[in-house]
């Protein structure tokens, strides 16, 4: 039973971590918790489902196209939201992101309704059984892509120029465009991949958990925070792996301890991380230079 | 006479002040983000019910008894987070604050999922005044003191503020206890004035309305909070007229507020950027 | 190469520089002294972009660059170390080098440069996969000089490059300077410590509060009283 | 009088695989001015960081009026006596001038919480008091016409001074200042040299300053000692360490 | 005290009826579809002249699903409004939050869906129309063993009063005829319930309870049947619903479900309100929309059998019985609680089919 539990938790783990690999990104770069990330997410689930069951376009396409949308949306609000608060505290962008998160998720309760749409699995329902755990084609696939767009993200950051310039202008923007970068560009760069990645992992946790309405993407993105930070601000593995850890605890707290507990001893657990990491898995522990 | 919707919008309003003001301590004056503020007002609002229930304390004791119990937990809980900066404590704070809930929300004593039925309703408009005004007073006090100097030396520059002499982890348990006996207070209040209490009003979506207000009112300035706090206590109100746009007008307000005062209706404009909070709130910036 | 006419900025409300004029001829090493808070800092983030100017314009190579933003402002020519050194702390002095070789696209001549500050700033060579942000004051200075270096510009604005410098290498910063600028790279110095500066320029701006008060050949400045006086401390 | 007040012995330190400080042994009397100088990167900075407590040496002790410190937190020195400036200024920007000052009197004062509420008698007396001390600092530093105005709206000669007023206000016995003449011209230069004087005439503090400038080094020090790449390399009075091959080969430079 | 509206000189007499519920937020489906189907219900009575020249009106606020926020709805229906009486709350704590204030206000109230125990205990004012929590779990326990042959059952709960006081119920009554060998429970809107399925698995039971809303359902469904669980699922009036059919597919066949509700009765009365409901909306109603038509008509009744004051309404629900509504039979005892018929409904090639 504890190899199918850590596998449960690996799943849940990775569809957490898809959710905070874009919120990482935009967090990393700009600082800012974009709380708007959870309705970028839910909208790119809506405009895959929509793509999917009324225009009847295949999958990938779909989903490629649900990724543009929300870049397109994540790049609008960036615009609308948080550019004219460039210059002001986080706290101020963060109340921002708050009012567009609330704006965005009651935008689509009054046009999609309240009631859950169920997405059609694209794959088919294989589940592969071992002697020691389950695990069905949709879950790997989830596993798979989430790992997948971790290690590209990664080497798109640390690699490219770009990525490097994402990374220069996180730390001191204006002096960032004293080099030639074009501020704005690479923060609307920024948004762009960072909101793709969150309307793709709505379309693949659409997928795998078969439902999708307005409000799917408060706690996701509640959570997704989470792992981002547990996993180290800014920081595209530890996105993962704090996406991991987060879906591992809960199971774990539920299958040990009590599933009335879950979500508390998934907190308590990570708090006791944080205790003994206090600037996350894989954050900087480099002391502050005096 | 006002009518009692008008009257219950006073006390919330008056209820939320003293949310507000406790926040503002905490993130305002000391800088500590910290987002579990509602879970200190469950503590609260639960500890004085109990007794009220059980051992039939008169109204001010039982409120006291929730404001302690809450400042017992900000203490407790605080000390081992508060090593944490910034947004880990942030998280630290928020997993607190939904511990607090799903405990609550299993409790046999305080009635679980059910809820707690019952409260006697004792807390009229002119004890939430009396209350805002001991908040503002003695919060006021504190900061116009030696202790509130340090407090806000800590949100300025902790490691300036260590080389004081200033032991920041005390001041900031310091704060913690007193910002969770004052959020206590407004819980105590709150279980009095409802007269039932169901752990899912005390989630993270309350801590973050108690944030809103306190930015939006301005940090670090107490007339800000309880500005903070009507405003957003009424703009809901407000928008009822308005039925199936109520939340989507409140998202599109809570945006073009920022935008028009992003140092929040009474905070301090910036300078060149650099915010309100000093080194703690801005991006990151080399520390030479 | 750089004009400066009539140009007023300021931060917020408050009017920092009034009306302010003043030229840069290409190949030359100008300075502009002046004590603490006249406006020096302000006038290279104006030149720069990080500051829209309120009135009067800025030339450089005859084109009107003052509405233009940063970064095409540095694609012009111009590199600016600010004051304060800023360095991209997290990122390690290598990638801290190649962010100031990012408008630059010959793979090769970017190489050569870098290991031509490998050279400048021994220093920094032992500390290629530090993060900057740990590094001493004296080393983030270099790092700033040598990223600066990197885009090759035609425009140098070097805001204190001495600050927290050991003697030592405050020498070798100007001499360094002069190299540069022999190569061929124009270089607005804002300096502090007026003596060096001055023997190190050719042409040079006395700054108070706000606007220019004298201007001069460096060495005339060198021998004015007034200046001798104020800023170099005799 | 001329008692030894600190003293390190053996002092080494790493970051990571660094090792910034080799087998630094150090000592001040009290009542003198020591200069410290070395090249960018050698450590001195990273020196101040142990007296104060921001870091614990990896090896060594220190003891400061033969108590030992070394492993103290920060806000447990202060109150023994030792008082910094920052090399980057570090000023409570959001509050007063006065304020930063009255900050510096934290350690100096007991008020508590309840005191603070209740306003007794005592934690009048004590506030008024340090009211008088802060404005006495900020005369003497010469910013008192400025103790309303937030520190962050302070031109940076007067930041840098600020920070020395809040760093005497913790009535320390030892100041240590981290460059305090950078990015300062001539005059001002030679205003904060007299005001170091003063410093230890009027108030008779033991000083320990890092600095780049010589004629601040040199000029007001009665000793000075130099480190490179972490060691201890020269000590003596100025006229020696100015003369010292290895001084000026890795620091000084031929013409200074 | 209950404000009458103002109708000075009119012939028709406008009766103002409150809604209180999510019309946002995570609950907003329950809420929205109460509303629809309670104004259904209303256009319905003011286009047939049944109340004569009486026209109501509903007022609907949103609680955003909060509790707190569902007192300042009640208290501005009843202050600023002038409501004669309030169909709400929807969730359980709505309508413990309500239930002082409609008490002092003297504003009868009926509740369409809010489960909690004792609810309307003690309070004259404050009545429901659902099922009984305790009548449904204990009939489908009783179901489950005598006519399935069940033995070994396992309940995963939702942490929410609904699901405590279903699992409570079923768990006695479970334990008294055969053995319950596992319980969990699980947060309403999760997602994933493998850790919990995972832990039952062990156990071998061979039937499990969901309590529980249909969305979490149909999920619980589908995982336990990827998990390699081959067990009889059953669950209580939450589940019927179309999206547990559409999201639980195969796996939700052959569930047996509770219910007061079954959209393809042939009853007229059913089969009407179906065809509006769908007319309007589009979609088929659920269990919510049906008890919110109830709801509706049950207020409508007391209207015309009592009078239009606040008081004469409330004495009109009160008085309630034998009420032909189309979730059945439904009366209410004297303190304000459901006495109603439970239907078995069972999930049959992709439908709900009454069995019972
Ligand atoms: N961000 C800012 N916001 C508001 N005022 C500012 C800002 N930066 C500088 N100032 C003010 O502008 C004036 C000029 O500052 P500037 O930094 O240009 O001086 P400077 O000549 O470079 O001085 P220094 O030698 O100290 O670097 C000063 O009075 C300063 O207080
Ligand atoms: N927190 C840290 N992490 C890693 N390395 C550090 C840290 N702090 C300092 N160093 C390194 O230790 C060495 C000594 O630094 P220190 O700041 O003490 O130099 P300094 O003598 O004060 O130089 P300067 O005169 O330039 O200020 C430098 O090489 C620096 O890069
Ligand atoms: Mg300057
Ligand atoms: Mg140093």
């Amino acid at each position: 039973m504890f190899i199918q539990q850590l596998i449960n938790g690996l799943i849940l783990g990775s569809t957490y971590a898809l959710i905070a690999l874009g919120y990482t990104m935009v967090y990393g770069i700009i600082e800012l918790i974009n709380f708007a990330h959870g309705e970028i997410y839910m909208f790119g689930a809506f405009v895959g489902l929509i793509l999917v069951t009324v225009f009847k376009v295949p999958f990938i396409l779909a989903f490629l196209l649900a990724m543009a949308a929300g870049a397109l949306l994540g790049i609008t609000v960036e615009y609308l939201a948080y550019r004219p608060l460039r210059q002001s505290s986080r706290l101020a962008a963060l109340i921002s992101a708050i009012g567009a998160s609330i704006f965005l998720s009651n935008l689509a309760l009054l046009i999609m309704g309240a009631q859950p749409y169920t997405f059609p699995s694209p794959f088919d329902a294989t589940v592969y059984r071992t002697s020691l755990f389950v695990i069905s084609k949709v879950e790997i696939i989830v596993l798979a892509s989430s790992i997948l767009l971790m290690i590209a993200l990664t080497l798109f950051v640390q690699r490219t120029k770009v990525g490097k310039a994402m990374r220069a202008t996180a730390q001191d923007k204006d002096t960032a465009s004293l080099m030639g970068i074009n501020i704005n560009r690479i923060i609307t760069i920024t948004f762009a991949i960072g909101s793709a990645l969150g309307a793709a992992a709505g379309v693949m946790v659409g997928v795998y958990f078969r439902t999708v309405t307005p409000t799917m993407g408060l706690m996701p993105g509640l959570k997704g925070f989470v792992a981002a930070v547990i996993g180290g601000i800014g920081n595209i593995p530890g996105a993962m792996f704090g996406g991991i850890a987060l879906g591992i605890a809960e199971v774990m707290g539920a299958a040990y301890i009590s599933s009335q507990y879950r979500d508390a001893v998934a907190f308590a657990l990570l708090i006791i991380v944080l205790l003994l990491k206090p600037s996350g898995l894989l954050g900087r522990t480099a002391q502050e230079k005096v | 006479m006002i009518g009692p919707y008008y009257l219950q919008l006073l006390i919330l309003i008056g209820i939320n002040t003293i949310m507000a003001t406790s926040l503002n301590l905490i993130l305002g004056y000391t800088g500590q983000l910290s987002i579990g503020h509602a879970a200190f007002m469950s503590l609260g609002a639960y500890g004085s019910a109990l007794v009220t229930l059980h051992f039939g304390f008169p109204f001010l004791v039982s409120l006291l008894c929730g404001a302690l119990f809450a400042a017992f937990f900000g203490i407790i809980i605080g000390l081992p987070t508060l090593r944490l900066k910034g947004d880990y404590l942030a998280i630290a704070t928020l997993g607190l604050g939904e511990i607090v809930r799903i405990v609550f929300l299993n409790l046999e004593l305080t009635g679980g999922a059910v809820g707690l039925r019952g409260i006697p309703k004792k807390t009229t408009l002119l004890w939430v005044v009396l209350a805002v005004l001991f908040t503002v007073f003695i919060l006021s006090r504190i900061i116009r003191s030696r202790i509130g100097r340090a407090f806000i030396a800590i949100r300025e520059d902790e490691t300036a503020a260590d080389s004081m002499g200033i032991n920041s982890t005390y001041y900031k348990t310091l704060c913690f206890g007193v910002g969770a006996f004052f959020a206590g207070l407004g819980g105590g209040l709150f279980a009095h004035y409802m007269r039932y209490l169901n752990p899912n009003s005390f989630g993270f979506m309350r801590s973050i309305e108690h944030l809103c207000m306190v930015v939006l009112g301005g940090l670090g300035n107490m007339w800000g909070a309880f500005i903070g706090a009507t405003i957003l206590t009424v703009t809901p109100e407000l928008l009822r007229t308005v039925a199936d746009l109520r939340l989507l007008i409140y998202g599109a307000v809570l945006v073009l507020m920022m935008r028009v005062r992003p140092q929040g209706l009474l905070g301090q404009p910036l300078r060149n950027g650099i915010p309100l909070l000093g080194r703690f709130f801005q991006q990151a910036r080399p520390k030479l | 190469m750089l004009k400066v006419e009539n140009v007023s900025a300021g931060y917020g409300g408050i009017k920092v520089l009034d009306r302010i004029s003043f030229s840069v001829s290409e190949g030359k090493i100008v300075t502009l002294i002046g004590s603490n808070g006249v406006g020096k800092t302000t006038t290279l983030r104006t030149i720069s972009g990080l500051l829209r100017p309120t009135e009067g314009r800025i030339l450089f190579c005859n084109e009107d660059i003052s509405k233009a933003a940063p970064h095409k402002i540095v694609e012009q020519g111009i590199s600016h170390v600010p004051e304060g050194r800023n360095v991209f702390p997290r990122l390690t002095v290598k990638e801290n080098l190649e962010m100031g070789a990012y408008i630059r696209k010959d793979a090769a001549g970017i190489r050569k440069d870098y290991q031509m500050v490998m050279e400048t700033f021994p220093q920094l060579a032992q500390r290629q996969r530090q993060t900057a942000g740990t590094l001493s004051g004296g080393e983030q200075q270099m790092l700033a000089m040598g990223r600066a270096l990197m885009s090759r510009p035609r425009l140098l604005l070097l805001d204190e490059p001495s600050m927290g410098l050991a003697p030592l290498v405050v020498l070798g910063i100007f001499e360094i300077i002069k190299e540069v600028n022999r190569q061929g790279t124009t270089i607005l110095l804002v300096e502090q410590n007026a003596q060096v500066a001055l023997r190190t320029a050719h042409r040079g701006y006395v700054m108070e509060t706000g606007r220019i008060i004298l201007e001069d050949s460096a060495d005339a400045l060198l021998q004015n009283d007034q200046v001798r006086k104020a800023y170099l401390g005799e | 009088m001329h008692k030894i007040i600190l003293k390190a012995a053996n002092i080494c330190h790493s970051f990571g695989g660094l090792m910034a400080l080799k087998d630094v042994d150090f000592a001040i009397k009290s009542g003198e001015i020591v200069g410290l100088i070395g090249p960018n990167g050698a450590g001195k900075t990273t020196l101040f960081n142990l007296f104060t407590g921001h870091y614990a040496p990896t090896r060594g002790e220190i003891l400061f009026n033969n108590l030992r410190i070394s492993g103290l937190k920060p806000y447990q020195i202060t109150p023994l006596g030792i008082a910094r400036t920052f090399q980057n200024i570090r000023l409570f920007g959001q509050m007063s001038v006065l304020d930063n000052v009255l900050t510096g009197q934290h350690c100096r004062t007991r008020t508590g919480l309840f005191g603070a509420i209740i306003r007794t008698r005592s934690s009048k007396k004590e506030e008024s008091r340090a009211h008088k001390t802060a404005q006495e600092m900020l005369h003497f530093v010469n910013l008192g016409d400025k103790k309303n105005e937030y520190a962050s709206n302070l031109s940076y000669g007067e930041r840098r001074r600020l920070e020395i007023a809040r760093a005497l206000a913790t009535d320390p016995t030892l100041l240590l200042l981290d460059e305090p003449a950078a990015g300062m011209n001539p005059q001002e230069t030679a205003d904060l040299i007299e005001l170091i004087r003063q410093i230890r005439v009027k108030m008779d503090k033991t000083i320990l300053l890092i600095e780049h400038d010589m004629k601040v080094v040199m000029g007001i020090s009665e000793r000075v000692a130099v480190l490179n790449y972490g060691r201890k390399i020269a000590e003596g009075t100025p006229g020696e360490v100015q003369k010292n091959e290895a001084v000026i080969k890795a620091y000084l430079g031929e013409s200074a | 005290a209950p404000k009458e509206p103002a109708n000075g000189g009119d012939e028709t007499t406008e009766i103002k009826i409150g809604m209180v519920g999510p019309l946002s937020g995570d609950a907003a489906a329950y809420g929205i579809n109460i509303l629809r189907a309670a104004e259904i219900a209303i256009e319905e009575a003011n286009a047939s002249g049944e109340l004569g020249d009486i026209t109501l009106k509903i007022i609907s606020e949103d609680t955003e699903g909060d509790w707190a926020k569902a007192a300042n709805a009640f208290t501005k229906l009843i202050d600023v409004d002038g409501v004669s009486v309030i169909i709400g709350g929807v969730l359980s704590s709505e309508s413990e939050a309500g239930s002082d204030i409609v008490k002092d206000a003297a504003i009868p109230t009926i509740s369409p869906s809010s489960t909690s125990v004792d609810l309307t205990k003690g309070n004259p004012y404050l009545f429901r129309n659902c099922l009984s929590d305790e009548v449904q779990a204990v009939q489908l326990a009783e179901f489950a063993v005598e006519e399935l042959g069940m033995g070994k059952f396992a309940i995963l709960f939702t942490k929410n009063d609904y699901g405590e006081s279903l699992r409570d119920a079923f768990k006695n009554k479970a334990e008294e005829l055969a053995e319950v060998v596992a319980v969990e429970s699980f947060m309403d809107k999760d997602n994933d319930f493998k850790a919990q399925i995972t832990k039952i698995k062990e156990k071998n039971p061979d039937c499990l309870y969901i309590a529980g809303y249909y969305t979490e359902a149909a999920k619980i469904a589908q995982q336990a049947q990827q998990a390699g669980m081959d067990i009889q699922l059953l669950g209580a009036d939450g589940l019927c619903n179309v999206v547990f059919l559409e999201v639980g597919e195969d796996a939700v066949e052959g569930t047996y479900a509770t219910s007061g509700f079954y959209p393809d009765d042939p009853m007229t009365a059913v089969q009407d309100f179906v065809k509006a409901y769908k007319d309007k909306h589009g979609e088929e109603p659920d269990m919510f929309a049906a008890q919110g038509y109830d709801a509706a008509r049950i207020v409508i009744e007391a209207i015309k059998s009592k009078g239009t004051t606040s008081e004469q309404i409330r004495e009109g629900i009160a008085a309630t019985a034998d009420f032909p509504g189309i979730t059945g039979k439904t009366s209410l005892d004297e303190e304000g609680d459901t006495i109603k018929d439970v239907l078995i409904l069972k999930v049959e090639n992709g439908k709900f089919v009454r069995v019972r």
